[in-house]
């Protein structure tokens, strides 16, 4: 097909593919999955660090963590409106995440349990994702490719932000490093799976390394993610929960152990500790807000139909 | 010159109305923080995280400067943090339970067209230390107010659903109103710099006019008036919120975070 | 005598299952007591204070031995009141919010179904201070299941609604029942001290099998099953629980009460 | 009237009277109303003290706590009984509670701010309560005498448990004896309009007196209540917050302020802090509880149903 050809030959060129252009269905498609998703992972996000913002232990990390979850927020709009361009409602979308068929960051059903997890979140949850999305500012599709550039530069300072809790942390008490060395033990696993299983096991790399929606393999950041964590975690004094872990001199890299895909699997599938209750409080806001959506739109019209009849009575 | 203004009114009194200020801040933004990832749009989860945001900072000040005024080395933290329930003087219109969004959407109406009057008074205070700072917070709670008084008036002029909505939460929360603007005799020894409480029910009386009438609601009677929280004496909420709030300062009190 | 039995079993492993017990009798005792005044009959809610009661007196035995296995001197005061979320060992399926009363009423019948045959086998511990306890607590919670499985029944075999509620509270409620028969390292070091978790399902299967079906309520079928409880490992609820209910020990640790 | 005559003739001899026997129709609806009035008050006494419950700050607090209010609970359904003995059912009564028909004492639209509120409402409100409910141990219903013999006993438990509280927190830090005198200062007043207004302001006093529903005035039992209760709070170091207090040696009693009326009149009509919580946590529970007891009855008819039919299969 001479025009799936020229698309790839722009593509190939590194020109931006942008919203009204033609494109292949499966790259349409693909990018819709990958941006909702990202998009979804980001609104359901905001609940496991939502929920120590009222606990947070100053008033400082209150504000800042606050403004880190109203980031996520606004992440998720940049998102919603990069996939709309591609044809699909927010509504839609959000129907999708509801009724469980588009998925969101596993990551997000673990439960975050000291505030030291607040920490781990930016340090370790926050890097991959970066890890994830600096390849993505060179993606293909404009629009997708603004939103990271400006997605990525908000999340490398909530990355530190992370980090400096924990510093703070690992300076404090006994209990406080006690938490911290916690916190690491229960993230550091779904970190690393936040990358996805292997390539060889994953269906859909190929093509979307080809269409650069994709541009390393997953086992490429993992290995990049794991090399750049492991001296922060030193730095903190903390030790890896791998027992597998060790300096590869011939690599430049380190070894590492293979997280329990079982449980990635498990998680997915929705038998997460916190599937239910990540999914449960979205869809509650969703249902309780409907009187508002409701009353806001019923506003809008009543508005616009004074003003049609105030143009009428005055020709 | 601070030592001038320092002398000329009542220190106790003064602590008092900063701790006012900001304990309203600090105990409504922590409201308000509780929808944070529930909005029923994303629009406002993003409004709303800011709204807290700015009441957080707010508090940072208000209660920054309480803790130099007292002059027994406590700063904002440890006023917001080591303080029992008998010690906040917030208004108990801010520590009511949020509700559903329309009871949050009305109780920060009701309050923002009180903070903005209240703080535009203030900017014309006598300590440029209370001034400066209602200059800076001015702005964010015109902002506050512009916001929820468009949505009081959408959501009153919406659907009949929205419309009783906004009415029954207007009614529950109407008791809690009349604490604004009453005046104690702490508000009366700081002519000049901080306003009589009873001085701002006209700005915002006509807000609520303003609102009301467009917003299609009937503003209640004025009956039966909540009052304790600016003394001390809260509701059975605030132990709740502060238990929450405070747990890792008081769980870890050798801690720095 | 005591002395003999202290060398014999690894000390570690026992203060570990006595919290084990002692928490769970806390952490539902506390969420049982939340219903107070709040039932939905007067014999309810005394029904629900009693069970509160008797496991809070519960908690007070199991971790006051705690305490004096651990000898560094914390007692049950102190293990209840000043551990962190990390330090409890209760089941996840204690610390879950209540839910509507059928929700309550089937996480006490599914827990109440596993404390009796756990109890029972309690009151053979070569550990004479465990028997002791049991022999106490086993009579209070024969009368807890008497009571939970026959409200089960009852409302199972109700109304429409009654039976809908209660079999959407044991589907939710299922994947919290498989820690309690999970074993772990220090459960095998207890041999004679403490039954194995996984030894106490036959028992409970037979109290669910008899009183699911008549209660016609349907067992679903084994799955994904929740775990971390008994490691210190929770859900994001204990947080709240912990601050709440240690407040007063945690804001005035001088005081004494 | 002869059989009237007879009636009060039996009263005054202090005959006990019985659920069966003839009574004038007055005396059975005071003793409705104050009966059902009372046990209310028990029901939605519960709420105060249980708002503590989960913060109780010891385990042994938090079980004498949860014992008092079941104890509550349980005189509930004894004065509900004595009431049902009347000709009134209990759904009745609860239906004059929801819909703001029956009262219940204002005291409980007071909040429990502390922990010393506790120690205050049992050393005040129960200790308040028992003063006006001894009297009524010899009350001329057969059935509200015996339940107020029972009630009494546990009350003055309560009581004792109430100055217990007050008195290790007394014997505690200055935060604990702030904590006590601030709850003496807001429940003073409020405990000692328990007693009601004067008895000049009080219409239904005369004829309950000569029936022996009631048997001292208001201002008698609030006399003795202060005399009581000033002593025991100079016991524990605290000051009565009321200037005009002080002793009367001719009249062997203290001299008091007016509590301000106002006030109670306020709080009868709904205007209390709590009122609307209290009312509303009442009807929220009753209303949420519909489908329990549908369903109990629901069983209970289903098993009749099934014992008939096998019955009739017997046969």
């Amino acid at each position: 097909d001479p025009v799936e050809r020229a698309f790839q030959e722009r593509v190939d060129r590194g020109e931006k593919i942008e919203p009204k252009e033609w494109m292949p269905e499966g790259y349409r498609k693909t990018l819709i999955r990958q941006i909702s998703q990202h998009a979804h992972s980001e609104i359901v996000g905001q609940l496991p660090e939502g929920n120590w913002i009222t606990r947070a232990p100053t008033l400082e990390r209150k504000a800042i963590l606050l403004a880190k979850v109203q980031d996520e927020a606004g992440h998720g709009l940049y998102l919603y409106c990069a996939a709309e361009t591609l044809g699909v409602s927010r509504d839609e979308l959000y129907e999708q995440l509801h009724s469980g068929k588009a998925k969101y960051s596993s990551i997000f059903n673990y439960p975050t349990l000291s505030w030291a997890d607040i920490g781990a979140i930016g340090w370790l949850v926050d890097g991959a994702a970066i890890m994830n999305q600096v390849p993505l500012q060179r993606c293909s599709y404009g629009p997708y490719s603004r939103a990271m550039i400006r997605i990525c530069k908000e999340e490398s300072f909530h990355q530190r932000q992370g980090y400096d809790i924990l510093m703070k942390m690992v300076k404090g008490t006994d209990a406080q490093r006690d938490m911290v060395q916690d916190a690491l033990n229960r993230w550091w696993w779904p970190s690393l799976m936040m990358f996805g299983p292997s390539d060889d096991a994953s269906v859909h790399s190929a093509q979307s390394m080809a269409w650069k929606i994709k541009q390393n393999s997953n086992d490429e950041l993992r290995q990049k993610f794991v090399d750049q964590t492991v001296p922060q975690a030193e730095y903190l004094g903390l030790t890896i929960p791998d027992p597998e872990l060790k300096w590869n001199a011939e690599k430049g890299g380190y070894d590492f152990g293979e997280p329990d895909w079982s449980e990635f699997f498990e998680v997915i599938a929705g038998n997460g500790p916190c599937n239910k209750e990540r999914l449960g409080a979205r869809v509650k806001a969703w249902d309780e807000g409907a009187w508002f959506r409701d009353g806001l739109v019923a506003h809008a019209e009543k508005t616009a139909a004074r003003r049609r009849a105030a143009q009428i009575a005055a020709e | 010159m601070a030592a001038v203004a320092e002398t000329a009114v009542d220190q106790a009194a003064l602590f008092d109305f900063l701790l006012r200020m900001g304990d309203n801040c600090l105990i409504l933004g922590h409201r308000v923080s509780e929808w944070c990832g529930h909005g029923p749009v994303l629009e406002e989860d993003i409004a709303l995280a800011n709204v807290a945001l700015d009441l957080i900072g707010q508090t940072q000040l208000w209660l920054g400067l309480a803790g130099t005024i007292e002059g027994r080395g406590r700063d904002a933290d440890a006023l917001a943090y080591r303080r029992d329930a008998q010690g906040f003087r917030n208004l108990l219109l801010t520590e009511i339970p949020n509700g559903d969004f329309g009871h949050t959407l009305m109780r920060q109406f009701l309050f923002d067209a009180w903070h903005l009057p209240m703080l535009k008074a203030l900017e014309g205070s006598s300590d440029p230390r209370l001034a400066e700072i209602a200059a800076k917070a001015v702005r964010e709670v015109a902002y506050h107010l512009e916001r929820s008084g468009d949505l009081v008036i959408r959501l009153g002029d919406g659907t009949e659903e929205s419309h009783r909505r906004m009415q029954t939460a207007l009614e529950a929360l109407w008791p809690y109103t009349g604490e604004m603007f009453m005046d104690d005799a702490g508000d009366a020894r700081l002519a000049g710099v901080a306003p009589l409480p009873s001085s701002l029910r006209d700005a915002w009386q006509a807000t609520l006019s303003e609102v009301l009438s467009e917003a299609t609601l009937q503003q209640p009677a004025d009956g039966y008036m909540h009052r304790g929280g600016k003394r001390g004496v809260h509701s059975e909420h605030l132990g709740f919120i502060l238990a929450e709030m405070q747990f890792l300062q008081r769980a870890y009190p050798d801690a720095t975070w």
